[in-house]
């Protein structure tokens, strides 16, 4: 028998178990965030569900004590890894005075926390990857070795400020790594209306590096693809794109329904490709996870969204007389 | 006559001048089969399909750019920003190419250009997709920029946009679209762009304002009409270039000005206002000019107690006409 | 202290940064071997080398959003924008993201860029290189905007940007390089960012007004002192937030004000600062708020006659002061 | 002997020599205005020496009967052949009301005159690319079948606008044409401190487009891939990229001083490429020149030049009561 996969890349099964918890923890923290929207408790909520896998396949890759990232809005799985936690996330889903992303003041999805590396983001796509180019800069300009990852979607690539600063980095040749999470659609506009390149990955040779395009329903995958950016990354071989061919398995907000624009031939199809049935499957395969392993994962990871959200819940707004503060320094 | 709300009185105009000449087109993100996010193109790709409805990539320098040059080829596109934060990208194509043109030319080209933008707060929408634009885009000779604030205005004031010949942006409150209804004409009708018109008669406080608090203010009016409190309201409609006249003559009817603006204060469209007043109108002042707006921070934050706290209310703009109808 | 001009003030300002922090470094497009289209980073390459003094690729956006990321991870760019005609790609990365990047993060993160751009007229540079282009900006909680009127301002402001924790656009007029000399001293200082500063004490009428035109207000006053005009003259230095206080203070003064800008008049940093007096010194004021102002065209044209037309003069000045004078 | 090949690009001699006209032509108006700056007789002039042979092949292979272009600052040469007159070119030099670009308004090198189909131009640069594929996009719209061209330089493929025009175009596969003047420098910075990708025309695979890299210095081989680009345009097979490798044998403008960032080597190999004196060569090897020939064609272009600038020189300003005319229509 050949050696699987995970152990081929040096992962252990322990880690690679880990993943998928994170994937489970990922999968059932929307899914809650959508049933508080669906109860009038959240006003909105943007969905990663479908794009685990790649989220927190490329979050395992970095060195977590060092690297930065620039997420976009999905990035539910990807912050996790990155050390937010579900009550975190619950803060920030509710906009109570403690969510560290903000503090209550942008809506759902806009992650940032300085202290686990994640910088913080705003709403108009695309803006992050510049950013991430820059803290690659700095990286080069002090002679540290972190790396900076940022990610975005296949629409958002349209953007110029991700041929902007990609460009950057390529001449510079910077330690940053650009993931692109291809589901194929933005919002309701199909990939051949949107992307007139074949795919995204074929994008690089804009910018003088590789383009890498990976399977992003197989977190090994993800990875794998990671690692080998992140090797040439650290070693001053420069920039990296990666694409990964993922799934929107739901609408694309609280505020939409896919219905309008997609037909019921394409959801289904696309929900065969559930990045989290098909992990599971490799782990069962692999004789990583057995049934009762994953009814006790999840046993503890309800519990620990459960308690998140009671606390999200029940905690202060910020007050209102805080609302002029932090416009400059103070 | 028909019930509209202020987003179909939108709808109506579009479909009408799409009808009613083969070269207006709309151009936007998700304009098509999905009609809209806001459902502002509804039934419109149906009705028009592909060729008239374009979806656009998301790349808004890049639809105003597209849509800037199809004008000057002599097209009417009408190109929609998704919410009108994300026109900053757009900002270079908006003030560098649509708005000097016509004068960079010396009146060989044109750029019949209308730019539809959703903005406002008071939607759950936080810093990025609650914010007012206009004063990014008001000092910028060239541009004409419009702010209906009701379903009958929205829909000849869009008519006369797309019929333009000049680049006009065109800012929707986004709370309105449904909050606000009344009777529309069947008839085709336009809404002259540039002219200020007094939505209400009065004769203790003039109210000076656009979009939104226009109708907040007819709220507060119908309240202090019953206390013998009696306010002039002129809508501004036009926030640039505005409306001298119209301005030095509603401020002059009572001698005591509230400008309003959802918009951060500083620097705000109410700022000219302000200054236009003081110019021309320091004598008949019986009280400083006074000015209600959004504070001035980056946006209105997403907690809701927050954005209560930064948004324009009927309170505030009741509390602000009682001051000064008292001073 | 040494005699320099307006140029080689910053120069030198940038180059003590340079020197004393490490994590300050120069970005834009030709600032290395070249020193800058105005040779405004003359000598920097030389001494500091291509690590700290960085030739951009032609793309502001990218510029700006590259020296944002530097700066949110701790570093302190002055990124260099070659015309300030050409900050308006940039407007994106410099409004949703510089300007909200604390008050997003509520506090966690900040952005202490620099950002550097050559502005204003008389220069022959015709629509795209003469624009006064801070107004686009003056409506933006979370941004300051330094304008600076002479070489002893520009140096010491500008290092108080470089040092400041929040993001700073600075405009410097390109007409005042070379024409504004003056001495200097060999110690370190800085100037705050935030204060209005009475540029000379004066009885008669007050002007209020920033860059360029103080100058030119200077010169004028110079003149009409000997006519017994005495003039009391508010240099506002930073354009936004605007220093209310010295604003109000300065109308009090004499109860005549005049306000001057070489932007277009429409919705310029005058306007706000009329509105400001409007609301808190109406009763002290003798005259109607006067605005002297570019022209309400998209830019100045490129022939010399119609530049000419367009531009501020100390003739324009002197009459507007003699008028209210007389008022 | 092989059949020459500018006939076996269907171009007669006639037409040939006609080419090199206006580039003696652009080249010596060219040189004209640069002497009047420096007599202090025009505050400014972008000189276009160097890059003649590919604007003025690119002319050549329009349809100048309905074809449009939006050309940038250097294109002197371009806007020659589309029909602009020396004297004209000179009243935009002086900035008099008569100008046909901009009746004074805008600084020499921003071209537009509408019965020539001379799309206004700005400064900031590659703005223009989205406007050249609006014009694209109103072909396709009004079922006509003319060819839209915009140029820019090597640097201006950086910008924001660029990328997201392009990518349109190639979404909705509309008959522009793209030519990237590619003279290696962006004012002082060189080609690898500017451009990540190993050249230019590789970015077309980021919009679905061929990209054609070309010797610039070449009028027949710039004619060529334009005539293919063309056809391809016109048979509604969508937009082309192409890269005109070519050499800026001045400084960037008036204003500047190549001596400050270019080294005398650089300056002279580059001079060693003048692309009037190949295709002079080409010429004479084919015996479509003489000397005598050309000493004529000298005369004449040399009078044109003179009496287009003692025309422009004496020729009015605008008034200054038009100052404020057209910021709308009037
Ligand atoms: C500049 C800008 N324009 C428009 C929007 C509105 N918007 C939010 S997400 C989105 C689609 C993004 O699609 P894609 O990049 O493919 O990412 P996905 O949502 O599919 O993951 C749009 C148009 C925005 N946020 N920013
Ligand atoms: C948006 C913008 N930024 C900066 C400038 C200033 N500028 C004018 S030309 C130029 C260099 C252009 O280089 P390239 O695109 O290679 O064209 P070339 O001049 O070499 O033909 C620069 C930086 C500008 N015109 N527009
Ligand atoms: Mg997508
Ligand atoms: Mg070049």
């Amino acid at each position: 028998m050949t050696k699987a996969y995970h152990l081929k890349l040096g992962l252990s099964d322990e880690e690679t178990l880990n993943m998928y918890r994170y994937m489970v923890l990922a999968r059932r923290l929307d899914q809650r965030m959508l049933l508080l929207n669906r109860a009038g408790k959240a006003p909105f909520i943007v969905s990663g569900q479908g794009q685990e896998a790649t989220q927190i396949g490329a979050g395992f890759a970095l060195d977590l004590t060092q690297d930065y990232i620039a997420p976009y809005y999905r990035d539910l799985g990807l912050v996790l890894v990155a050390g937010m936690t579900a009550k975190e996330v619950m803060l920030h889903l509710f906009a109570k005075a403690e969510d560290p992303n903000s503090g209550g003041r942008q809506m759902a999805g806009h992650y940032g926390h300085k202290e686990k590396r994640i910088i913080t983001g705003s709403s108009p796509v695309a803006t992050q990857v510049p950013h991430a180019v820059g803290f690659a800069l700095a990286a080069k300009y002090q002679k540290k070795d972190f790396v900076t990852l940022t990610t975005l979607g296949d629409g958002s690539t349209n953007q110029g400020d991700f041929h902007e600063g990609l460009n950057f980095a390529g001449v510079h040749q910077l330690p940053v790594i650009t993931l692109v999470q291809n589901n194929k659609i933005a919002i309701s506009v199909p990939f051949d209306k949107q992307v007139a390149s074949k795919n995204i990955a074929i994008r690089a040779s804009s910018y003088g590096m590789p383009g890498i395009e990976v399977d992003g329903n197989n977190p090994l995958e993800v990875y794998e693809a990671m690692k080998t950016a992140h090797e040439r990354a650290k070693n001053g071989e420069g920039p990296t794109l990666i694409e990964a061919v993922v799934e929107r398995l739901s609408a694309h907000s609280s505020d939409d329904n896919q219905n309008q624009y997609r037909t019921e031939e394409e959801l289904a199809e696309s929900k065969g490709r559930d990045c989290n049935l098909s992990f599971r499957n490799y782990l069962i395969e692999h004789e990583l996870l057995t049934e009762e392993m994953e009814t006790e994962m999840i046993k503890v990871i309800d519990k620990e969204i459960n308690e998140a959200t009671q606390y999200a819940e029940k905690a202060p707004y910020p007050h209102i007389d805080t609302i002029n503060d932090y416009v400059y320094e103070m | 006559m028909s019930e509209m709300n202020y987003l179909q009185a939108i709808t109506s105009a579009m479909d009408e001048e799409l009808e009613k000449d083969e070269n207006v087109f709309v151009f936007g993100e998700d304009v098509g089969a999905k009609g809209g996010v806001f459902r502002a193109t509804d039934n419109l790709y149906d009705k028009y399909g592909e060729r008239r409805i374009i979806d656009a990539p998301l790349a808004e320098s890049g639809i105003v750019g597209v849509a800037i040059g199809a004008a000057m080829y002599g097209l009417r596109p009408i190109a929609e920003i998704q919410f009108a934060d994300f026109i900053l990208p757009a900002v270079n194509q908006i003030i560098s190419e649509a708005a000097k043109i016509r004068y960079r030319s010396n009146n060989d080209w044109n750029c019949p250009i209308t730019i539809r933008a959703p903005y406002g707060g008071g939607v759950n929408g936080a810093l990025y997709h609650s914010q007012s634009l206009e004063a990014v885009f008001s000092n910028q000779p060239g541009l004409k920029i419009v702010v209906p604030s009701s379903p009958y205005d929205a829909k000849g004031l869009l008519k006369a946009s797309i019929r333009d010949n000049d680049p006009v942006l065109f800012f929707e409150h986004k709370r309105a679209y449904r909050l606000i209804s009344e009777e529309i004409p069947k008839e085709d009708y336009i809404i002259p762009i540039g002219e200020a018109m007094v939505k209400h008669t009065g004769t203790d406080v003039t109210v000076i304002t656009y979009g939104l608090c226009v109708y907040q203010t007819l709220q507060v009016i119908e309240k202090l009409e019953k206390e013998d409190i009696s306010v002039h309201l002129l809508d501004l409609i036009t926030v640039y270039p505005l409306d001298k006249e119209g301005i030095i003559q509603a401020a002059n009817k009572t001698g005591k000005v509230l400008l309003i603006t959802e918009d951060n204060l500083e620097g705000s469209i109410i700022s000219e206002v302000s200054a236009i007043i003081a110019e021309n109108c320091l004598f008949e002042l019986d009280a400083p000019i006074k000015r209600l707006a959004g504070l001035d921070v980056p946006s209105m934050p997403y907690a809701a107690p927050l954005e209560k706290e930064f948004m324009i209310s009927e309170d505030k703009i009741e509390e602000a006409v009682r001051e000064l109808a008292e001073f």
